[in-house]
């Protein structure tokens, strides 16, 4: 056959010329087609961010409230029979309250306020932890005793409520814990200036509180616990999971024991969280004997739970590396290895780190698994005291703080719930930033 | 390897709030480091209770329910042979609604008839046709019925199921025609009685109480299933129903004129006493007047005081174990 | 504290190594690197492993094996009384916690370390001394156990001591192994690469292990609850209703049928935006748009997904409730309340569309230029090109990324048990109510129901389902992927 | 329009046009290319005229391909490039923003340096073209189109047993004939060759020569070339560029036979650096 | 290792050496390869001298990067490709298990058909394998390879103003040359080059082929060519492959102007197909 017999399409042209600035129908056509198509892309982007925008904005709206807090200012006098009285006492707590009282009762009536309130009343507008406020102060200063100093104690969440406009006087009449007297005498005293309403650091930086104390629970200790398991996470999953990826994807033989392994992966991106709490439970606690509740517990599982993605996200972007790089490698005598160290794995760093950025994100929200290690209830309302003990002494993790908090009854755990997420999305970002400044100096096109 | 040294909870999230309240001021008031207190749920911490003794395992197990025999079994193959148990007072289970609505008063037969898949009707057993509350009480608005109860993972459900959904089931004496139809097996009847109906209008909620009023805040209609302390912290948003024209508080549910409430324990593992620092100390304190008293801070909060607190507090100091 | 001593001297032996094994080889070469088989660096790495390798090796099983001898040594000095009246583990954590508050009481002072050792209970007030020390003890120190307690304290100064023998010496031997054989022609650079290969393969076989780990933490219980529930109603049977009374009904079909259901949902929204979000980024948006807009849309897979869901159960759903509920936009009554397949699965797409778009967005940038120079000088317009030449091109890393999303999906608890609801229930519409396997595990794992009872025990048997079928799933998608992968140049 | 049209004039009639015989088909004016600060293009005035070849030639480097990248505004892919000066093909400004480049790379064909097939089966390579631009009603048309374009390119009988093979695993010469195949598909009006047979054998490229001998009466071709004699066998006008500059652009004979400017001589003697 | 020896004697005794003249450098004995089911190279026995040039020509798609491939084992790379047969280079088998074929491709370096620079600065990609392979002492040591390197292809007077440019971003003809600097800085025993010169104009192409004249004295060069003139001009030795077979192979002007076969004789009178 001899292409002369052929008749060719190319000596008589299939299309007839034609202007270049009139473009003609299917052109017309085509370049809405391309329209459309840039249009899609654009709308999923606006989608995608105005969906973000809805959620900020609600968890703004809902969760700024928590980075405020009201005071009470009261000078209390450390009178010394009443403390050693209060320290004899099973609740010693409750009998300090009784010695703040009398120092709230006195700034009253300095500042021309008075009142009918009784003692419980009165103890109403004061977090329940002003007592153990009290009592730790005179422990820590003895010298003290004796003295009258003056005290930031913390309000009552329901007097910060009425505050910040959370709690209503017509929605008082059922409520057991203030009525609208308290409300009246909170108006007086903010005249007075007795009361002060701040930037609420406690929140920021303090730990979380039983369930009648609101007003009193903070993050800083959750953040700590989710900062070192973050830091288990981070050590173990990036280099595990890159190396990972690097063996199934540039030595490992094609075999039934390298799919196993790529199928066993892709399986376990699909295992639901809380199994791998039960697997954390199971084989670190039970059987390596790695302490409950413990950071390092919940980084270990947490890994196993993230390897996936980063694994999966590596090898995708290792496949796109072209093959004539790794040639152009071996071809001036590299190994295998140093061709993949040198060459592929810099080119493949933006999808790696995208992996981990999702990974890491997915990690840092995650409650079921810690449910089943024990991270997850009222837990050690200490910071930890070393290094060691940031990884194994017991604490909580944001996400797990959220979640309790979220469930409590009093409506300002509901505000502090969000105001927790506004923090886990600070520490994210936080997080994420210097992979999202790496990914952007990998990027690049060949 | 570096021992532990502070008593490790867990369990019912239901009495965790109890149970922080308590481990926030043992830490406050004693030398011992704040418990920590898990939650999960009283399966699953009676599970992790079970598993042995040792510093690996917890101290307490919290539950909103009593331990079952089946347990009890499955420690003492385990070794947990010694288990104090504790009765830390009633956890009250309120029904209410968004405070802007009408409000209720029901009996045990209204929710009966309102959710039970099916109803004598005639005498004959139907699919349950009613679909506001005026059809099955005609004191009640032309409201639809839409109620939000435990899901089956909650132990409230059950009680929710014996102690109102049955007892409507006998007020009517549906029950009776059950029992006939099932040729006279009252566990059958009990069965068909507390069986809900499934179109929707009876939803179960596996979620928290927050869960509960969420979904009340999206749906005015609803009326939800709660605990007395959770209604006490949210009466801005609630209105709570009476049953039998009895209004549930502390103090009625203590006296028993309210009639839907459960019992809250704890259970300790007498092994770890003495070894584990401040254990005992612990659950003295949780049990002392200071505390779970009807004035302590736990009733404050919402827990109905146990009235037989004092026998308690005796059997804790004696360390009583169970069967014992 | 040793511990970390041993490590710091293994470190500073390896960094020797690193030194001596280079130095030498060089040496051995005259100076001339070229005349070495490796780099000269590899010849420092390959003795830096040989040590850290072996000794670390052995410090792991010293580790392990220290602890069970000293304990079996310890606990036979415990009388049959004390472990008649607790139990041996008890006892001999009490051991430990006071051996512990000796160690505390010496580092603190308050003890010298013979005195430590000699201390009887006769005559000193254990509990008080260390009370004093802060260290808490549960109860009274008895003769035997601080007895016990010092024996022990003197066997771990022992082992620790011998510890430190064994694993320096097997860093010292490896350093001098390593040296002697740090020659010129000496094959280092292949020596450490097969390590580093070792190390590759351990790290992909943590997949086997975690598979295999969650096979036994599932299995023993799933058995335990086929015994006490036949398999057959669980596999096949239609209607799922727990009950703590017993008889309850346990089918797990509903669940399955909802959980893909959901999933399908889920991915019909956050495959399509996600997918053009990232055509759009990485082919038509400026370095700009995408510095941004990429990492803000990331923030969409870090938001709790309890956020999610109450946005389903507050926002979505009554919406759609407005729309399909009685009286609503459509005057359809298909909807009763804001729960449903199609809120808990719309708001899942939301979150999961980072997922497809990110990794997505980096696998289509990693297409060559030359691909879309070829398509474009054909006159291809730029959506033809990413149509048909790059989207193909990328399409194993893309079907990687919807994977991932769908994992996540079949995964999701939070967002199911607020949007979709609690129920099972088998339907096909989407505006009704239903639950997932994964909602179910997590609500009767946190469950009040006996833990050894059917109800509880489901939970195991739903994760073992679950975790196969996904398995077939992904078995299925491997095979897909195999059959249409292109490869470019 | 009137304003562009007017700058054309002036900037058209402010040249002396290089050949006039013709009627040009593409005329180019003073054209710049910077990628990024590197002016790779320096003022470049061109006529190209219509169905006939002319060759690009040069030094490596010397900014062929940039110029004829230009032509059919590939450059626009690469962000650092900036171009600047008019091309007009058919008297229309190729840069005018009313041009769709869409439709421009439709008339104006292009062969690339580096054979990119795409990662798809040879008869989807060849077929891709025709397919976006609709020139095939029915399967018979377009495997009669893929297959004439594979002839006219002297790759259907190596291939013919394995069309639907990934044209990635054909031999470096076979890519770019396979690439030549998938340009002349579309019939363009123009085709833009650069260096079509530098990964070929002496019979493949008598073969495509001989193909672009045939295109000739219908099409306008520019190719770029490093062969002299190929330059001398195929084209009727060439241009030699040397460091962004045309230097020197005529009749191909007069070029190689008689060249005006000294670096023109020195390349085609070989006496250059 | 005794028993390959002997291996070796029976297979290389059992086949006529084609040049006994000088030492073979490297010799390959009945060396197939397959891409799947595609046979590729069949049966090829050739022994390449010690310090000359040989050439490799034959149409395009006849298997002669197929084969150059072989003897550096980079065929290893691509999965579905298979060798068969014995390659021996300095009298030890390639392609035995012992042999680490980094070595060995440090020993035969390579530059490839279709230029593959690194996606890195111009000065990188040369001191890529300096690096690895401890050539360099200092970084001035490293500068003087680079430099000299860039200089020996003939590339360092255009680009020593961008040394840190990414090498991606140069012209097809620079690119060439920059794979070949890469190839050279290494200074390997043996350079495969497959068409180096195909992309590049005819200065800058003899400059590469002095490279090539004087590289011989030191180097055992395989080249492959589509130029027949090169081979004529750089190569001692020259191998005519068709369709996957060597159909001749002898001193270049042996072959050139007194072929045995009638396919080599059809093909250097262009009178192939
Ligand atoms: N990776 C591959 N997969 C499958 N077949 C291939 C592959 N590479 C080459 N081939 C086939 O093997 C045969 C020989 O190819 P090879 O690349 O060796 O040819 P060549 O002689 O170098 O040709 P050219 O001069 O065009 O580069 C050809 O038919 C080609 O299609
Ligand atoms: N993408 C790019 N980015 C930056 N500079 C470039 C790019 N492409 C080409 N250049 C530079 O522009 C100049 C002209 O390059 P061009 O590719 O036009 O040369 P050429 O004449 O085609 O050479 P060759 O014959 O080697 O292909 C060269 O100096 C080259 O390095
Ligand atoms: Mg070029
Ligand atoms: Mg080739
Ligand atoms: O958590 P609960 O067991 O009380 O439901």
């Amino acid at each position: 056959m001899t292409d002369a017999t052929l008749r060719s399409p190319i000596s008589e042209p299939a299309r007839k010329k034609s202007s270049l600035l009139a473009v003609d129908a299917l052109t017309k056509k085509r370049n809405r087609a391309e329209a459309r198509f840039k249009a899609y892309g654009v709308s999923a982007v606006v989608i995608g961010l105005l969906f973000l925008v809805a959620l900020l904005w609600a968890i703004l709206s809902n969760g700024l409230g928590a980075f405020s807090q009201t005071f009470i200012q009261v000078p209390v006098r450390l009178d010394r029979t009443a403390i050693e009285a209060a320290e004899k006492s099973v609740v010693k707590t409750s009998k300090y309250r009784a010695i703040i009282n009398t120092g709230f009762r006195a700034a009253l009536s300095k500042a021309g306020i008075d009142t009918d309130m009784d003692d419980r009343g009165l103890q109403k507008m004061m977090s329940s932890g002003a007592a153990a406020t009290l009592r730790e102060f005179v422990l820590a200063n003895p010298d003290q005793i004796g003295r009258t100093v003056t005290f930031d104690f913390v309000a009552s969440s329901r007097v910060d409520g009425y505050l910040k406009g959370r709690v209503k006087r017509e929605d008082l009449v059922h409520d057991k814990n203030l009525d609208a007297a308290h409300l009246d005498l909170v108006d007086q005293m903010r005249k007075a200036d007795i009361v002060t309403k701040t930037f609420n650091w406690e929140f920021v930086l303090g730990t979380d509180a039983s369930d009648s104390r609101p007003e009193q629970a903070g993050m800083g200790a959750s953040m700590v616990g989710s900062f070192f398991m973050m830091l288990v996470v981070l050590l173990l999953s990036l280099p595990i999971g890159v190396a990972a990826s690097i063996y199934l994807e540039e030595f490992a033989p094609q075999n039934w024991f390298t799919d196993l392994i790529e199928v066993n992966i892709s399986n376990l991106a699909a295992v639901p969280s809380i199994v791998f709490g039960i697997l954390g439970l199971a084989v670190f606690i039970q059987f390596a004997h790695l302490p409950q509740s413990a950071p390092l517990v919940g980084g270990l599982v947490l890994t196993l739970m993230t390897l996936p993605t980063i694994i999966i996200s590596t090898r995708a972007s290792l496949k796109a590396v072209p093959p004539s790089i790794r040639d152009a490698a071996l071809g001036v005598g590299a190994s295998k290895m140093q061709s993949i160290f040198h060459h592929v794995l810099p080119l493949a760093m933006p999808g790696i780190l995208t992996g981990t950025i999702i990974g890491l994100a997915q990690a840092l929200g995650e409650t079921a698994p810690l449910l089943l290690i024990g991270m997850v209830g009222f837990i050690a309302s200490n910071f930890p005291e070393g290094l060691g003990d940031g990884f194994l002494a017991p604490n909580s993790a944001m996400p797990a703080q959220i979640y309790e908090w979220a469930k409590r009854a009093d409506p300002a755990f509901y505000e502090r719930a969000w105001g927790g997420i506004i923090i886990l999305l600070v520490f994210l970002m936080a997080m994420n930033i210097l992979a999202i400044v790496l990914r952007r100096r990998f990027e690049r096109r060949w | 390897a570096e021992a532990r040294d502070q008593i490790q909870i867990a369990g019912s999230s239901t009495v965790l709030p109890y149970a922080s309240i308590v481990a926030e001021a043992f830490g406050e008031n004693t030398d011992f480091p704040t418990p920590v207190v898990e939650s999960g749920g009283s399966s699953a911490g009676l599970k992790k209770f079970c598993t042995g003794v040792g510093e690996n395992t917890i101290d307490i197990a919290n539950a909103s329910r009593k331990i079952k025999d089946k347990e009890v079994k499955t420690c003492a193959e385990n070794g947990v042979a010694d288990i104090i148990e504790v009765r830390i007072g009633y956890d009250g289970i309120v029904f209410a609604s968004d405070i802007n609505g009408p409000s209720f008063s029901f009996t045990p037969a209204d929710w009966y008839k309102a959710l039970s898949a099916k109803v004598v009707v005639d005498g004959k057993i139907v699919d349950n046709p009613y679909k506001t509350w005026k059809d099955v009480n005609p004191d009640f608005p032309a409201q639809p019925i839409m109620a939000f109860v435990p899901g089956t993972k909650h132990g409230t459900r059950e009680v929710f199921e014996e102690k109102v959904i049955v007892a409507g089931c006998e007020a009517t004496g549906d029950i009776e025609a059950y029992k006939e139809a099932a040729g006279g097996d009252g566990k059958a009847a009990e069965k068909e009685c507390m069986a809900l109906r499934t179109d929707g209008l009876s939803v179960d909620i596996d979620g928290d109480y927050t869960e509960t009023l969420a979904r009340i805040d999206s749906n005015k209609d609803g009326i939800g299933v709660f605990g007395l302390a959770f209604y006490e912290n949210n009466t801005d948003k609630l209105q709570v129903a009476t049953m039998s024209g009895v209004t549930p508080s502390t103090e009625t549910i203590a006296s028993g004129e309210y009639p839907v409430s459960r019992p809250l324990f704890f259970y300790i593992k007498k092994a770890h006493i003495g070894v584990i620092p401040g254990l005992k100390e612990y659950a003295e304190f949780f049990v002392s007047d200071e505390i779970a008293g009807p004035s302590g801070p736990l009733a404050q909060y919402g827990l109905v005081a146990d009235p037989e607190l004092a026998q308690t507090q005796e059997a804790v100091t004696a360390e009583t174990t169970m069967g014992n | 504290m040793s511990l970390s001593v041993i490590l710091l001297v293994l470190l500073a032996l390896a960094a020797v190594g690193y030194v001596l094994g280079r130095s030498r080889a060089l040496g051995s070469a005259g100076g001339d690197m070229q005349k070495l088989h490796s780099l000269p660096s590899y010849y420092g790495w390959n003795a830096a492993l040989m040590v850290l390798i072996p000794s670390l090796l052995v410090l792991v099983a010293w580790l392990i094996v220290q602890p069970i001898v000293i304990h079996n040594q310890v606990a036979s000095m415990i009388s049959e009384a004390s472990i008649e009246k607790s139990s041996l583990d008890l006892v001999m954590s009490d051991v430990k916690r006071v051996a512990d508050g000796l160690d505390t009481a010496v580092e603190a002072g308050a003890m010298t370390a013979d005195q430590a050792g000699s201390i009887r209970t006769e005559f000193t007030d254990v509990r008080d001394r260390l009370g004093d020390v802060g260290v808490a003890l549960g109860s009274d120190v008895n003769s035997e156990t601080l007895r016990a307690a010092q024996r022990y304290r003197e066997l771990a100064g022992t082992g620790a001591l011998l510890r430190l023998i064994v694993v320096v010496g097997f860093g010292i031997a490896g350093l001098a192994f390593a040296y002697l054989r740090s020659h010129r022609d000496f094959r280092a650079r292949n020596v450490v690469e097969r390590v580093v290969r070792w190390i590759l393969l351990s790290a992909a076989s943590i997949a086997i292990l975690t598979t295999l780990g969650i096979v036994l933490s599932l299995i023993f219980n799933t058995i335990e609850f086929f015994r006490v529930y036949p398999a057959a109603d669980f596999f096949f049977g239609l209607t799922w209703s727990p009950s703590f009374g017993g008889g309850s009904e346990l089918g797990i079909v509903p669940l399955i049928w909802a959980t893909l259901y959901i999933s399908f949902i889920a991915l019909a929204v956050a495959v399509p935006i996600g997918l053009f979000a990232a055509i759009y980024l990485s082919e038509y948006a400026g370095p700009h748009v995408r510095s941004f807009a990429k990492p803000l849309l990331e923030v969409l897979a870090g938001i709790p997904t309890i956020v999610y869901g109450l946005f389903a159960l507050l926002t979505v759903g009554p919406l759609l409730v407005d729309a399909f509920g009685q009286g609503g936009l459509f005057g359809v009554d298909w909807m009763q309340g804001a729960s449903s397949v199609l809120t808990a699965g719309f708001v899942m797409g939301i979150m999961l569309i980072p997922f497809v778009s990110s990794l997505s967005d980096d696998i289509i940038n990693a297409v060559p230029q030359a691909m879309r120079d070829g398509s474009l000088g054909l006159g291809a317009t730029h959506s033809e090109t990413v149509k048909q030449v790059i989207l193909p091109a990328a399409l194993p890393g893309i079907v990687g990324a919807i994977l991932l999303a769908a994992s996540r999906a079949i995964g999701e608890t939070m967002i199911v048990v607020l949007g979709a609801g609690a129920a099972a229930r088998l339907s096909l519409n989407p505006l009704e109510a239903m639950t997932t396997v994964t909602a179910k595990i997590v609500s009767q794992l946190t469950g009040d129901a006996d833990f050894a009872s059917p109800e509880a025990l489901v939970a195991f048997a739903l994760g073992m389902t679950l975790f196969v079928v996904t398995l077939l799933l992904n078995i299925a998608a491997l095979y897909i992927v195999r059959k249409y992968r292109e490869q470019y140049e | 329009m009137n304003e562009l049209t007017h700058v054309d004039e002036a900037a058209i009639s402010g040249q002396p046009k290089m050949s006039p015989a013709v009627e040009p088909k593409i005329v180019a004016r003073k054209v710049q290319v910077f990628y990024g600060e590197n002016h790779a293009i320096k003022d470049v005035d061109v006529d190209i005229p219509a169905n006939s070849v002319m060759s690009f030639i040069g030094p490596s480097g010397c900014g062929k391909s940039t110029f004829l990248r230009c032509l059919n505004r590939m450059n626009d892919t690469i962000d650092v490039c900036r171009v600047e000066g008019k091309i007009e093909i058919d008297h229309e400004d190729i840069y005018d923003a009313k041009v769709d480049p869409v439709q421009l790379r439709a008339k104006v064909g292009m062969v690339f340096q580096k054979p990119n097939p795409f990662p798809k089966s040879i008869f989807e390579n060849v077929a891709y073209g025709p397919r976006i631009h609709g020139l095939a009603r029915t399967k018979t048309d377009m495997e009669e189109i893929v297959v004439t374009a594979l002839q006219k390119a002297g790759l259907f009988a190596e291939v013919k047993d394995r069309l639907d093979a990934p044209g990635t695993g054909l031999s470096g010469g076979q890519q770019q004939r396979l690439c030549i195949a998938r340009a002349i598909a579309v019939s363009p009006e123009v085709i833009l060759m650069d260096e079509p047979c530098s990964a070929l054998d002496p019979i493949a490229t008598a073969k495509v020569e001989e193909l672009i001998d045939e295109l000739r009466e219908n099409y306008t071709i520019v190719i770029v070339t490093h062969s002299m004699q190929q330059a001398a066998r195929v084209s009727q006008r060439t241009a030699f560029f040397h460091l962004g500059l045309l230097v020197e652009e005529g009749p191909t004979d007069n070029i190689f036979t008689n060249p005006h400017d000294k670096r023109t001589q020195d390349y085609i003697t070989g006496r250059f650096g």
